[in-house]
């Protein structure tokens, strides 16, 4: 049992290794298009080893965090507004889902003339684009709080304040944490737009860089490191869902 | 107060409410654009551009090319999604295997997966499509599994205890226990699909002749009023394409009453 | 004697159901003094719920008018303590903090705990205190949402079935209990039972509703001194009455479509 | 033989499925087809909007068997182990155009020592840019760089937020509109040469070492219509050909100016086509763009071109005499 | 006589509640034979309903073992039908739907539009099968239950409290039908109750349970004829021994803590 909880996470990516290590030496996988993960591991200890990865990492994780925080935030913010209150759904709902709508590539000029090209810019645009996921997971977790819980908090005369932190948030919560997971993963895709924005630092613009340089290697590296950060990132959300969702109880949870 | 609390909400009319804050900007956009050079124009520009292509018909067709790209790429996804969201949230060692995979490759940029999936696809002309399923694939698949998770175990043991055979459990029980959450993530993918849509067009070399065209050409020739038009056709597109979603969603669950009205039993 | 805590006058309620409208309450007038215990009686499905979260101000959308202490009920108030038919804990709180779900104004910490354990432990709930809803026996979900009814102090209270779920023993116990609280506080106490032995024990009147619309069928007064001995000659009379008044309801009502 | 041939080419921002110069040319009047027709052959342009990177990607996953883009974009493909062949050098006319806003204190090139300044790295302007400043004496640090594209970096110059722009031509229309003023470019008689952008034009190995006629042939079909587009009683003819990829006629016009369409649009793989690739190679390697050496000789194949301009009777010569560049300044044959 | 349906053995149950193990149900040993009919009383929390899961095969991870017609339970059958506590109908099914449940692998239409028509009928929701869970009485929803319950004709019948939720008469009427169709189909069945009386009307053998940690007491025997009279002086005998039984286990486990 044991054994094969250890097991089991490693099963898929060593299949998938080894199939792309097999094609990559058989030449299925050209090298210029789909560097081996020998030469991208050696690739990646060389970016390490040489501190490049750690310095930009860490511009990158900066920028991301602070858009991310800002994204979600507000997103958070006005999934509860809107959720919460049918004048501000009506007045605003209709904007939010229209600008969703454009590409974040659309925005890059207006967000250049207002917000220039310094780290600015760059926190806006993951803002934007994490805001979203979030705004919309949020507004329909508590959309779909369940009445009778309501009914206990009216019984009680909650405020709306008070119904919110003990019935609407925790009701809505699961819902509240896919949102920012998908936030999460949609920042670690913004971030290489972001940083084309007047960057020369940061994983992102480094992946750009190293396309435009043609060392597939080293984009693949990064891509390593920015996954390897993801799952870090996932399975902390994971980690802290666990504990605040252990009310679910033992007998909940899809598995069959 | 809010509707959560009273449990009521606006009358149909109020709908119309959602055209202010358009208006609002629109507003503020022509006062500073008024009497002053600065690049994005006045308003009206903007909208006389949009007027002359839907006139000669360019909009329209754009619109039609670009549309079957994200139909297609959106249905390919979700359905994917659906599969691997089921896989993961109902089957332990599906998302033991899984989970790591699925979370990791998704942190992946898509500069790394350009040249890939032209590779593969890029002869077949599929690479756009190709492309929008990937964007497409993730909120579904993410959404299908926490909704799974979620589901209270009361209702798994009704399906276990009649033998419910795998299959049955998930037509029976699951899908129609994660459908809220379901709902959101294509409603999230649709939205992936279409803003991707762009990208979509623009990094792989296929002859577009989509509605990217708009926003690419308008944003490298500094053709604001382009620029913009595009960006008005994809929110309002867009939008709509969010409401038919929403509409097609209420259809399905117009039998639903623990989730029409606002929360289950 | 006394003045009206409670007057309902021609409350009419309907359902739609599957597109059609399935009358639920018709022509309801009642009148409940204050401090009086008075429970509802009637078969399954024939209003009972209803009428309580009419009262409750839960349900809207009636005919006819419920007034309170004087003013007509638009919402539900704290003042108006309530047990659900099921017992609808937070599954996301503990038991605990289910119980004291109605103290969330009361600021001093040490109060709260101490009330809280207090009605723990009057439920029988003492050592579960840090433990979720879904780790609790159906039983022991229920007391903790009398707990949680009781804590606040309400006004008025209205059980729907609140013992349904619990052991012979443990009820007569809880009965006990009620009655005792009831006595103190003077409230006004509205319940739903099908135990009738119960109804007979606790209230001053039980209401026998009639089904398909839910309609007042009788009043009973139950004029017996407390504390009341169920085994005594006038309480086992009255008791018996009701059975048979029950029984004239006969099994029609299994035969009743829409 | 193969059922497609396959160009890749650099796209335009227009949308518009044409190029311009000798390609467009060869478009325009079918060469390619009515070459092939016979073989069953088609050929099939594709116009890669992402330009280098994904032109070099379309070449690794074969997806193109032919490719023109610029110097660098082969140069770093080969240190990255495309297996490509340079099979001709192009002209060398792509300008460098600095602007400012048109109010800016900003008069000429040393005031921009410490200003804000925003410049698409790796590109053929980052080359050049690097040429000006090494030959005043300056280093990149005496500005402060951002890395911009060529078009965010005007919307940048627009929001105020960088001082100047190393551009394109594309400036030139804001600067038309009155926005910008040029305080610097690459055009004119007494700018070095190697300031400016060159290209190449390159084959698969693959697909040279499957059909080395077929290589052939296609050169010599682009070496036909080269000589056609850079024949001067052509030039209206490649200023039309020019506009129909979407660029203004105005801009089409402003950007040729007078230079001599030998120079703009020439072919070659002479010795100072060479020397050229090697510069840009040595550029490359010094700011860290590429990893390893790589072999220049190894990597042109110039047999190619000099047996079709033999074959066509032309002379090979595309690095002209600065006296040659200007239309004006000499008569050109 | 008849053989041995059911047979746990040496069985232990511990639940891990707030980081501690809370020992829930401690040395049972139970024979049941099939066609028998058994009941389990037992205070609030004593561990009735954990042992029903355990023969339902829901519950894991305890020592000893639980044995079904020779087989070691291991997970949950058909052939198992049960009547959960709360009623657990599938919110996004209707009323209908949710009886027919048990029959998904039934292709003929008719004949399970037939049978859920019948069982629908039996438990009194005629007029009701388009209707959601939602929309139901607290007792109409357990009477869909038990009807999901039963039509499935199972082998065996676990009830946990399934006439809770239902008005006196109702409960008559029901125990009546469970009666018929217990004599009927032979079914061995195991019912968790509340209600002595129910008990004794019912059972062949009455389990006593005691609580925390939850132990066979005493196994009464109710050697009466069927159909049972309420009213004879036998019935009356068992059900007071029983109710003294119970009152033996005072009210000690209120005060009892984790
Ligand atoms: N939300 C609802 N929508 C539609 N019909 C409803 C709704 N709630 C209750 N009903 C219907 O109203 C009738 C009365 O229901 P109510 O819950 O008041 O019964 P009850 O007397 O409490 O019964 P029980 O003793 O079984 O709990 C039932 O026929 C039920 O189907
Ligand atoms: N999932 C669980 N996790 C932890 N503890 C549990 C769980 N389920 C039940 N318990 C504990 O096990 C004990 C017995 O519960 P059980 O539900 O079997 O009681 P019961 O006899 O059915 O009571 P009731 O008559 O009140 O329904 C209780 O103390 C309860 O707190
Ligand atoms: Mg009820
Ligand atoms: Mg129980």
């Amino acid at each position: 049992m044991k054994l094969k909880n250890i097991f089991l996470p490693w099963l898929l990516p060593v299949f998938l290794l080894a199939v792309w290590q097999a094609g990559s030496a058989t030449g299925i996988f050209p090298e210029t298009i789909l560097p081996s993960p020998v030469v991208i591991a050696q690739t990646l200890w060389e970016a390490i080893a040489g501190g490049e990865v750690i310095s930009n990492l860490a511009i990158t994780l900066r920028r991301t965090i602070i858009g991310l925080s800002i994204g979600v935030s507000a997103g958070f913010l006005l999934g509860i507004l809107t959720a919460t209150m049918p004048l501000l759904d009506a007045l605003l709902s209709p904007s939010i889902i229209a600008f969703r709508q454009v590409p974040m590539f659309a925005w890059i000029p207006m967000i250049i003339l207002v917000f220039g090209i310094e780290e600015g810019s760059k926190i806006v645009f993951i803002s934007i684009g994490t805001f979203y996921p979030m705004v919309i997971n949020t507004y329909d977790g508590i959309k779909t709080v369940p009445k009778k819980y309501l009914e206990v908090a009216r019984v009680y005369e909650y405020t709306p304040i008070q119904t919110f932190q003990k019935v609407i948030f925790p009701s809505a919560f699961p819902s509240i944490i896919t949102g920012l997971r998908f936030s999460i993963g949609m920042s670690w895709m913004l971030v290489v737009g972001a940083e084309i924005l007047g960057a020369a630092t940061g994983i992102g613009f480094l992946m750009a860089w190293s396309r435009q340089m043609f060392q597939l290697d080293r984009v693949f590296a990064y891509v390593i490191v920015v996954g390897a950060i993801g799952i870090i990132i996932n399975s902390l959300v994971t980690g802290v869902e666990k504990k605040l969702l252990a009310w679910r109880g033992s007998g909940d949870g899809g598995s069959i | 107060m809010a509707v959560v609390f009273k449990n009521r909400s606006l009358p149909k009319h109020y709908q119309a409410l959602g055209f202010v804050f358009p208006a609002v900007l629109l507003i503020a956009w022509q006062f500073f654009s008024y009497n002053k050079k600065t690049l994005l124009g006045p308003p009206g520009d903007s909208i006389l551009a949009l007027w002359n292509i839907i006139r000669d018909g360019t909009a329209l067709k754009l619109l039609a090319t670009s549309m079957e790209r994200v139909i297609k790429g959106f249905l390919i996804g979700t359905a994917i999604g659906l599969s691997i969201g089921v896989l993961m949230g109902s089957s332990k060692t599906g998302e033991k295997m899984m989970s790591a995979s699925f979370h990791g490759l998704r942190q992946v940029p898509m500069v790394a997966w350009v040249p890939l999936i032209m590779m593969w696809f890029g002869k077949a002309g599929m690479a756009q499509v190709v492309f929008i399923s990937w964007s497409a694939f993730y909120p579904v698949a993410l959404n299908t599994y926490d909704g799974i998770r979620g589901i209270p175990g009361k209702y798994l043991e009704v399906g276990r205890v009649y033998e419910y055979t795998r299959w049955q459990t998930v037509k029976k029980i699951i899908i129609p226990a994660a459908l809220p959450s379901i709902k959101t993530g294509t409603i999230l993918s649709l939205n992936m699909a279409w803003t991707l849509l762009v990208a979509a067009e623009i990094m792989t070399s296929e002859p577009s002749g989509g509605l990217g065209d708009l926003l690419s050409e308008g944003r490298e020739t500094f053709n604001i009023p382009m620029l913009i038009s595009g960006m008005l056709i994809m929110g309002c597109v867009g939008y709509m394409l969010n409401q038919a979603a929403e509409a097609v969603w209420g259809f399905v669950l117009k039998n639903r009453p623990d989730i029409i009205k606002q929360g289950g039993a | 004697m006394g003045i009206y805590s409670l007057e309902i006058s021609n409350l009419n309620k309907k359902f739609s159901v599957g597109g059609r409208d399935l009358p639920v309450l018709e022509d309801i007038n009642l009148k409940i003094q204050t401090g009086e215990f008075v429970s509802i009686v009637g078969s399954s499905g024939c209003g009972k719920t209803t009428l309580l979260r009419i009262i409750l101000g839960l349900e809207t959308g009636y005919e006819g008018e419920a007034v309170l202490n004087g003013k007509k009920i638009t919402g539900p108030s704290a003042k108006r303590g309530v047990v659900f038919q099921e017992h609808r804990l937070l599954p996301w709180l503990t038991v605990e903090e289910n119980v004291a779900f109605g103290l969330i104004n009361m600021k001093n910490r040490d109060e709260k705990k101490e009330l809280t354990d207090k009605y723990m432990k009057l439920v029988g709930l003492k050592g579960f205190e840090k433990v979720f809803p879904s780790q609790l026996s159906g039983g022991m979900a229920q007391r903790a949402a009398i707990a949680r009814a009781l804590i606040n102090n309400p006004e008025i209270l209205l059980l729907d079935e609140p013992l349904g779920a619990l052991d012979a023993l443990t009820r007569m116990y809880m009965q006990k209990e009620l009655e005792h609280i009831w006595e103190k506080e003077k409230l006004t106490t509205i319940m739903v039972t099908h135990d009738i032995e119960e109804a007979v024990y606790l209230s001053d009147r039980i209401i026998l509703m009639s089904s398909r619309p839910g309609k007042i069928k009788k009043i009973i007064n139950v004029p017996l001194s407390r504390p009341r001995d169920r085994d005594e000659i006038y309480f086992m009379r009255i008791k018996d009455d009701l059975l048979s008044e029950f029984h004239l309801q006969a099994e029609k009502h299994f035969f009743y479509s829409i | 033989y193969p059922k497609v041939i396959n160009i890749g080419l650099g796209g335009n921002p227009y949308n518009k499925p044409f190029v311009s110069g000798g390609f467009g040319y060869a478009q325009e009047a079918g060469l390619f087809e009515k070459e092939f027709a016979k073989d069953g052959i088609k050929v099939a342009y594709h116009l890669f909007k992402g330009f280098g990177p994904a032109t070099n990607e379309a070449l690794a996953n074969g997806t193109v068997d032919f490719a023109a883009y610029g110097d660098l974009c082969g140069v770093v493909s080969r240190a990255g182990g495309l297996k490509i062949h340079v099979l001709a050098v192009t002209g060398g006319a792509g300008d460098t155009y600095i602007v400012v806003p048109a109010n800016s204190p900003i008069k000429k090139f040393y005031d921009l020592k410490g200003k804000k300044i925003s410049l698409a790295k790796g590109t053929y302007m980052d080359l050049s840019f690097n040429k000006i400043i090494s030959d005043r004496g300056l280093k990149e640090s005496d500005f402060k760089i951002y890395n911009l594209t060529a078009i965010d970096g005007l919307t940048a110059l627009a929001g105020g937020s960088v001082d100047a722009q190393i551009g394109t031509y594309a400036a030139l229309d804001l600067v038309n509109r009155g926005q910008l003023k040029v305080i610097y470019s690459t055009t004119g008689p007494d700018v070095p040469d190697n300031y400016r952008a060159f290209g190449e034009i390159v084959v698969r190995e693959d697909f040279e070492n499957k059909y080395p006629e077929l290589v052939k042939r296609v050169l010599k079909i682009i070496a036909r219509a080269n000589i056609y587009i850079t024949d001067e009683k052509n030039r209206e003819k490649v200023l039309a050909l020019t506009e129909k990829t979407g660029v203004p006629p105005e801009l089409a016009g402003q950007e040729l100016g007078d230079k001599s369409l030998r120079w703009v649009n020439g072919l070659s793989v002479d010795k100072d086509a060479i020397t050229r690739l090697k510069e840009t190679a040595e550029f490359a390697k010094r700011h860290n763009m590429i990893r390893k050496d790589i072999d220049i000789n190894d990597w042109v194949r110039p047999q190619y071109l000099t047996e079709v301009y033999k074959e066509l009777g032309v002379q090979d010569k595309w690095v002209l005499p600065a006296s040659a560049h200007y239309i004006k300044n000499t008569k050109h044959k």
